[in-house]
């Protein structure tokens, strides 16, 4: 991983060096180790900071959506499952795909700091990544981990190794193959019976406390004003007054990201109480790719969402249950 | 008729019913001119398409206090904007399993097609979907609880 | 602060039997914002709206609900009270206490309660109503006819008999259509040219029409009242302000091998070319794949030989754009490929024809001066058989699953006219149904079978091969269960009718809504059966779906008669409960436009100011009023929230929600 | 077995939606066997489509059917009577004692020339 | 290259040398038949009945072993290559016969028709291409010959979709190709009589009879076809209005092998 950072440090250099682009977007070192923020590097000096590890999980496209309306071409590294986000930007014309460029890096699978000090282990210092295994340095030693264990959630369904969009790619080892088990837990919701489903959510929603940390994250949340804050919506709400609201907010976040959101996992990696809200986006792309054919947000940056289009042979409401045409 | 024992007043539920200008609320009309009855729990919101109903719309019902919420629209392929009821169908059916995931009971949502002229269908319909709601019982999942308060 | 008026109808007993009127007027009293609240006898007649008037005025109302039958009967009628009494007229609710209260319910109790409950709805969205007004757009006195065939000419000739301007474009170089290739026309058997040419003529003298032949539509901007087309004109390489029409280079032409498309390729034309004797315009005009001049540089007869100097090698297809009112499609049709049939052996067989060949071959103008020889050795047929429903009713997917409803009768003519011009050929015709509803249809069908002794088979064939030089026309009767084999000199097809393959560009360029055969769609399967959703756009002929000429025609004039009623407004009233975006809050996402049916939302960049001066500039949805038709599929489409319904507004409805539903 | 469920069972077999015919008869005109059928291709349509069955479990049709799909390629309708043909002679021969044919009597019409392929085809369609 | 193959019944017996013939023309052409391992007959006719599933798994057994080795499965008999190629499309298309096929079967991974069906005259025309074949021809026939299709090749289009069902064309480039010059005649594609041959000699007589005399009439000298079963009606019951042979034969002799 050290030669990918690198590498992207190095091309980064040059392309501010050389005035290609105004900016890049990439990670820069946080206050620990394994807290590396997102960051716009507008001078060779401040690249300085600049840091891609195990840790930096983040999906940068969203920044773009104010970066590239401003003066000069804005450099950013994408991820694998990032430029699905992208792309579904630049379909929603919420970028400005000109002034772009767009560098592929190599992605094995980001680590969850959460499951690792889980595992007892703290004050981690640096993390050596070797295939399965993950050796993880702290103050207090070293210790051997098995990386699909303390894999961040997204990554434990990774979406695979091909970038739906790129002007030029970073990518120096074989990449992990997809994990084609994002709607196991689904499937295992929806196996339960009605009452025990709406404990389970019970449970996990009326942990929120409404931070929108969910809402501020998620590159499909990327209205000018949400509806939540919008007077004329009939639902403007600032905190939650009781709980339906909370249920109320999931379920409108859920629908009007539907057909567009791409399973980033975003939500969930940034929810501090750890409701499983990648759970909700999920359960519509399973019934999407069920009752309409797969459908995967972002492959393309042009055409229609499935909320968007139709066919006249489609099944009825009263007749979808279970997410397959009948 | 077998007289009910029990003291508490048996439950009618309040069921909210979204119709469309132009099929639907006239098939409501129609079931109306031809005397076709159906519980005085039903009441219409007349909106010009059955597009036109947003799933907030549906989730404020029940949180105010609905028990049922319909949806009623042309025959797909009917539709006086074209293509309008193709997306509620979409929509409908998308929200509809959704909200059965999430642990709400499926019978308390429904999309029926009905024409203008199909007023004997509208007060079948509204019939068979007081019944399924009654026999379901109260919403309890989806509501404000402190609008039920005092109750 | 509202002051609320409310008005309980009583419907004479139609509601007050069932509803405790009285009871509901004083109740809604109290209601927050009502000022006002009565009950009459007949809220709808001269005295029930002079009260509401008197109220109006008298209370300073600011809104009023009717509580009385549907606002789909009345409405209209209490929103001009409304008016009249200078109040806007969508300050006004119904609450529909008959229909969906008095009439469906017995019990006093139960109704009343019930009836106070949508008063009270309906109070609720009154309060959130907001004075609309229709908007105007003004109206170009100008319309479009897309193709020129019966359906166009008929529809332009009624227009510009109005006194309109109409300008029909056709793609062909000349106009008149499938119907100017056929030979007699059912059920009276009159000549078709006779009847048609006429008419064709009349439109090329029409002072008010403008034909523009050997177009097509190409851009198509605006909407009802006010379109903007870009129309190209292709280079025919013939000036047609100079050619006379004299056909000298038609005779000098050294290139002859053309396949000669208006007889449906049975003989061959010269490149340069008029398409048929009485085409209108009378010009020419070179095909440029087989023209010697265009291919190689080298040849230029015609030109030499032009005494009006009217050729030109080196004409540019030219643009020209105009403003229309109103269009009209009649873009027409054409017989599908046989590539599926082949059991009929079409592609194997010359005597396999299908019957717009056989109008050909049997037209005095066509490649045998109407005489019927067959193609393949020229010699007169003496067995003909013909077979219905090739490719129609078919859900095989190798066909059409419609009825393409003209062969039936155009069957029945072929057959009478051979066994009237030829009595020593024997026909026989394999059908499913003969289907002939219409006047003198069925009549005319029956002559052929009584009067001309045509041998009508039930069954179908299910192969037709050559042996020993006869068609063997194999097939079903099933009248007898047998199983038959027709020995025939012709075999023909009725082929099934398909809609001319250039209307999908047609239909996305109006964005007017088109079916799964490719059909446009109307507004209203019966009552508006010539208005295309897309207002302004009118649909005449077989583009909306299969019929023969007598329908068509009445089709183009019901189609004249609304764009006449269009055009003779100056202005155009628009629905005012469109939608609205906030463009402060607009993404741009362009899901809102990707749902809209009409093409009523585009996008614009507009500038935004920021914070400390700066500014941003955003692309925001934008919708025209006067396309905008106002069914808010767009409103649930935008995650903001920035698109909104006039006059249904999410508030509006959502506080009609929460009045029906709070206890 | 009622005979409601036995026709129900033939239409479930032959896999086919005898509603959706037109009774056009383009599979009877271009049946190559069509003499030899007692009842012809369309009849096993209609008739299965009105429970007539009776009839057709005693036709001579069901030995006769080259299964030669003409009537399954033409059907306008993307009806298959083949398949009725078919449903009916398996409902046949899956009774005891109606096979189509007997093992005792294939050796006396053998003859050094009828390769493998008949004896099995034949021998799959009349037998079980 | 190497491809599966599957010889069927006949040509493992009565037509072994229609089977050799056809390895040795192929391996002339570059390419090599490798037979399956321990293949079972597949029922010579598709067996249409929905509820049939028994008789439907030798032919999966096939596509099985084919999909693990190449992916593609070659026939040279017209009825394997109906049976093999519609059960194909059953396991790919039929959620109930996936299923209970499947379920019998066992198999390490569920079979979905993920293999590729292939007859010889497909690929003759797709894997050597015709153009190589009139390269590789020593002999050329200067015949005039009929193609007889029959029904297996052709029908059901949908499901079988080898070529026009009504109008084909891919035997008579196969002739082209071999220097003969083909005569299209209108009963190419119909039925010769099949199996009814075994009980009742007269229908196939008329059918057989009816085809030769169609191909005669149009000036063939021969007839030419890709089923065995064909090749026996034709031969037998055709009264002998023209010679038939296996497709492959003629192969061989402008092959030179």
């Amino acid at each position: 991983m050290k030669d990918v950072e690198l590498k992207m440090l190095e091309r980064a250099k040059q392309l501010l060096e050389s005035g290609e682009v105004a900016r890049v977007i990439g990670w820069k070192k946080g206050e620990f180790y394994f807290d590396p923020a997102p960051a716009s590097f507008e001078t060779v000096e401040e690249l300085g900071d600049f840091v891609y590890n195990g840790f930096c999980g983040a999906n940068l496209s969203k920044y773009l959506i104010q970066a590239s309306k401003k003066e000069g071409k804005t450099a950013i590294f994408l991820k694998p499952c990032d430029s699905y986000s992208f792309n579904q930007l630049v379909k929603e014309h919420r970028i400005v795909r000109e002034n772009i460029h767009v560098i592929a890096i190599e992605c094995q699978g980001k680590l969850d700091i959460e499951k690792i000090k889980a595992q007892g282990i703290s004050a981690v210092t640096e993390v050596e990544e070797e295939g399965e295994s993950v050796t993880v340095s702290s103050l207090y030693g070293e210790t051997k981990l098995n990386k699909a264990e303390i894999l961040l959630g997204k990554c434990a369904s990774c979406k695979g190794k091909t970038h739906q969009v790129k002007d030029e790619e970073i990518i120096l080892h074989e990449m992990p193959a997809p994990i084609n088990n994002r709607f196991d837990e689904v499937a295992k919701l929806e196996a339960m019976t009605e009452d025990e489903r709406f404990a389970f959510w019970r449970e996990q929603l009326q942990k929120c406390i409404r931070c929108n940390a969910c809402r501020n994250v998620c590159p499909a949340c990327s209205c000018v004003k949400c509806v939540f804050d919008n007077p004329a919506s009939g639902i403007e709400a600032k905190a939650n007054d009781d709980k339906f609201e909370e249920q109320l907010f999931h379920i409108i976040r859920a629908f009007h990201v539907a057909g567009r959101c791409t399973d980033c996992g975003e939500c969930s990696r940034v929810c501090p109480q750890n409701i499983p809200l990648h759970l909700l986006n999920r359960k519509f792309i399973k019934d999407i790719d069920g009752l309409y054919g797969e459908f995967q947000a972002g492959e393309t940056d042009n055409g229609k969402t499935p909320l968007t289009s139709y066919t006249e042979s489609d099944v009825e409401p009263n007749n979808a249950l279970g997410g397959e045409a009948k | 008729m077998q007289e009910v024992t029990t003291k508490k007043k048996e439950f009618t539920p309040n069921i909210v019913a979204f119709c469309c200008n132009w099929c639907s609320y006239a098939g409501a009309d129609l079931a109306g001119s031809s005397r076709l009855s159906y519980p005085a729990n039903v009441k219409i919101i007349r909106v010009p398409c059955s597009c036109r109903v947003n799933p907030t719309f549906v989730l404020k019902a029940f949180q105010q206090g609905a028990d049922g919420v319909i949806l009623c629209g042309c025959h797909p392929g009917d539709c006086h904007y074209v293509t309008g009821n193709y997306y509620t169908r979409r929509r409908m059916a998308l929200l509809f399993n959704f909200l059965n995931y999430m642990g709400i009971e499926k019978e308390r949502t429904r999309v029926e097609w009905v024409s203008a002229a199909e007023g004997q269908r509208f007060s079948a319909v509204m019939n068979d979907f007081v019944k399924t709601i009654t026999e379901l019982g109260e919403n309890k999942r989806l509501t404000d609880l402190r609008v039920k308060e005092g109750e | 602060m509202q002051r609320i008026g409310v008005f309980i109808c009583w419907c004479g007993s139609n509601i007050a039997a069932t509803v405790d009127v009285k009871k509901v007027a004083e109740t809604i009293k109290s209601e927050p914002g009502v000022v006002y609240s009565e009950n009459y006898q007949y809220m709808c007649s001269e005295n029930g709206q002079q009260l509401i008037k008197q109220a109006i005025k008298e209370h300073n109302l600011t809104g009023i609900v009717v509580g009385s039958c549907s606002p789909r009967m009345h409405e209209a009628t209490f929103r001009k009270t409304a008016e009249a009494a200078g109040l806007n007229p969508y300050m006004v609710e119904i609450a529909n206490i008959r229909e969906h209260c008095s009439w469906i319910h017995k019990d006093m109790d139960e109704a009343t309660e019930k009836a106070i409950v949508l008063v009270r709805t309906a109070i609720a969205k009154v309060k959130l109503n907001a004075p609309l007004q229709a908007g105007e757009s003004p109206v170009v006195k100008r319309a479009l006819v897309i193709g020129g065939g019966i359906a166009g000419i008929q529809a332009a000739l009624d227009i510009a008999d109005a006194g309109f301007e109409v300008d029909i474009v056709e793609k062909n170089a000349t106009i008149g259509g499938r119907m100017a290739q056929l030979d007699k026309t059912f059920p009276t058997l009159d000549c078709s040219a006779c009847i048609l040419t006429p008419k064709m003529v009349d439109c090329a003298q029409h002072e008010k029409i403008d034909i523009l032949s050997y177009s097509e539509v190409e851009e198509v901007k605006g909407f009802v009242g006010n379109f903007n087309v870009k129309i190209r004109r292709k280079a025919r390489y013939v000036d047609e302000t100079k050619c006379t029409g004299c056909k000298i280079c038609m005779e000098k032409c050294p290139s002859k091998k053309g396949l000669n498309t208006f007889n449906m390729g049975l003989n061959n034309r010269p490149a340069i070319h008029i398409p048929f004797a009485q085409a209108i315009p009378n010009v020419a005009v070179i095909d440029p794949e087989q023209c010697i001049k265009l291919k190689t540089g080298k040849c230029g007869i015609c030109q030499k030989f032009c005494g009006a100097g009217a050729i030109d090698y080196e004409q540019k297809d030219t643009f020209v754009e105009r403003e229309y009112g109103a269009i009209v499609v009649a873009t027409g049709f054409k017989p599908i490929a046989l590539d599926n049939f082949n059991e009929y052996g079409y592609a194997e067989n010359k005597d396999v024809i299908t019957s717009l060949e056989l109008e050909r071959l049997m037209n005095a103008a066509g490649p045998t001066d109407g005489v019927l020889l067959r193609p393949s050795d020229g010699k007169h047929p003496k067995v003909i058989t013909f077979i219905q429903c090739v490719g129609s009713r078919d859900t095989s997917g190798c066909g059409k699953p419609y009825c393409s409803k003209i062969c039936c009768m155009y069957t029945a003519k072929h057959a009478m006219l051979i066994r009237e011009k030829y009595p020593d050929t024997e026909v026989h015709v394999f059908y499913i149904d003969v289907r002939t509803p219409g006047k003198n249809y069925d009549e005319f069908y029956r002559r052929a079978v009584e009067q001309y002794g045509v041998d009508y088979i039930k069954g179908m064939v299910g192969k037709v091969y050559n042996e020993n030089g006869k068609l063997m026309v194999q097939g079903s009767n099933l009248i007898d269960n047998e199983q038959i084999t027709i020995e025939s000199d012709l075999v023909v097809l009725a082929t099934a009718i398909e809609p001319e393959p250039s209307i999908r560009k047609v239909a996305t360029l109006l964005t007017a809504s088109i079916d799964t055969n490719n059909f446009l769609t109307e507004s209203h399967a019966k009552l508006r059966p010539v208005e295309s959703p897309t207002a302004g756009v009118y649909l005449a002929g077989v583009c909306q779906g299969p019929k023969d000429i007598p329908e068509t025609v009445s089709q183009a004039s019901a189609c004249a008669a609304k764009v006449i009623g269009l055009l003779a407004k100056d202005k155009l009233k628009t629905n005012p409960c469109v939608a609205v975006p906030d463009e402060m809050m607009c993404n741009g996402c362009s899901q809102c436009a990707n749902v809209c049916a009409y093409g009523a939302i585009t996008y614009v960049d507009k500038e935004f100011r920021l914070g400390g001066g700066k500014t941003e500039i955003r692309r925001v949805a934008s919708v025209n009023p006067a396309v905008c038709q106002g069914c808010g599929a767009c409103t649930v489409t935008c995650p903001s929230g920035t698109m909104d319904l006039k006059g249904f507004s999410s508030k509006q409805i959502m506080s009609e929600v929460e009045a029906i539903c709070k206890k | 077995m009622t005979k409601e469920e036995r026709i129900e069972n033939i239409k479930r077999i032959s896999g086919t939606d005898v509603r959706k015919c037109m009774k056009c008869g383009k599979c009877s005109g271009r049946c190559p066997a069509f003499k030899d059928m007692d009842i012809k291709p369309h009849q096993f349509v209609t008739m299965l489509g009105k429970g007539e069955i009776d009839k057709l479990l005693e036709s001579k049709a069901i030995w006769n059917c080259l299964s030669c799909m003409a009537c399954v390629e033409r059907c306008p309708r993307g009806v298959a009577p083949a398949a009725v043909v078919e449903a009916i002679r398996d409902t046949v021969v899956r009774m005891q004692g109606k096979n189509g044919i007997k093992a005792e009597e294939i050796p006396p019409i053998v003859d050094e020339l009828i390769p493998q392929q008949l004896l099995v085809s034949a021998y799959r369609k009349y037998n079980k | 290259m190497k491809i599966s193959y599957y010889p069927g019944c006949t040509l493992k017996t009565k037509a072994k040398d229609l089977d050799k013939i056809a390895r040795l023309c192929a391996s002339v052409l570059g390419v090599e038949m490798e037979e399956i391992e321990n293949w079972q007959c597949c029922g010579a006719v598709y067996p249409m009945g929905t509820d049939e599933i028994a008789t439907k798994l030798s032919a999966v057994r096939a596509l099985d072993h084919a999909k693990k080795n190449g992916g593609k499965l070659l026939t040279l008999c017209s009825a394997c290559h109906n049976v093999i190629k519609r059960t194909n499309e059953d396991m790919k298309t039929n959620k109930d016969i996936r299923f209970r096929a499947n379920n019998y079967l066992q198999l390490d991974e569920p079979y979905g028709g993920e293999t590729e069906v292939l007859h010889y005259l497909e690929m003759l025309k797709t894997v050597v291409g015709f153009d190589n074949i009139k390269k590789a021809v020593k002999n050329p026939l200067n015949r005039k010959i009929g193609a007889y299709y029959g029904c297996l090749l052709l029908r059901p289009s949908g499901v079988m979709a080898f070529d026009n069902p009504e109008n084909p064309t891919i035997i008579e480039d196969f002739i082209r190709a071999i220097g003969g010059t083909p005569v299209i005649y209108p009963f190419r594609n119909e039925c010769c009589g099949a199996y009814v041959a075994l009980k009742n000699k007269d229908l196939p007589k008329q059918k057989s009879c009816k085809v030769l005399a169609s191909a005669k009439e149009k000036g063939a000298e021969e007839v030419i076809t890709a089923c065995p079963l064909c090749l026996y009606n034709l031969q037998v019951n055709g009264d002998g209005i023209l010679p038939v042979r296996y497709f492959t034969e003629l192969l061989a002799e402008a092959l030179g092998v």
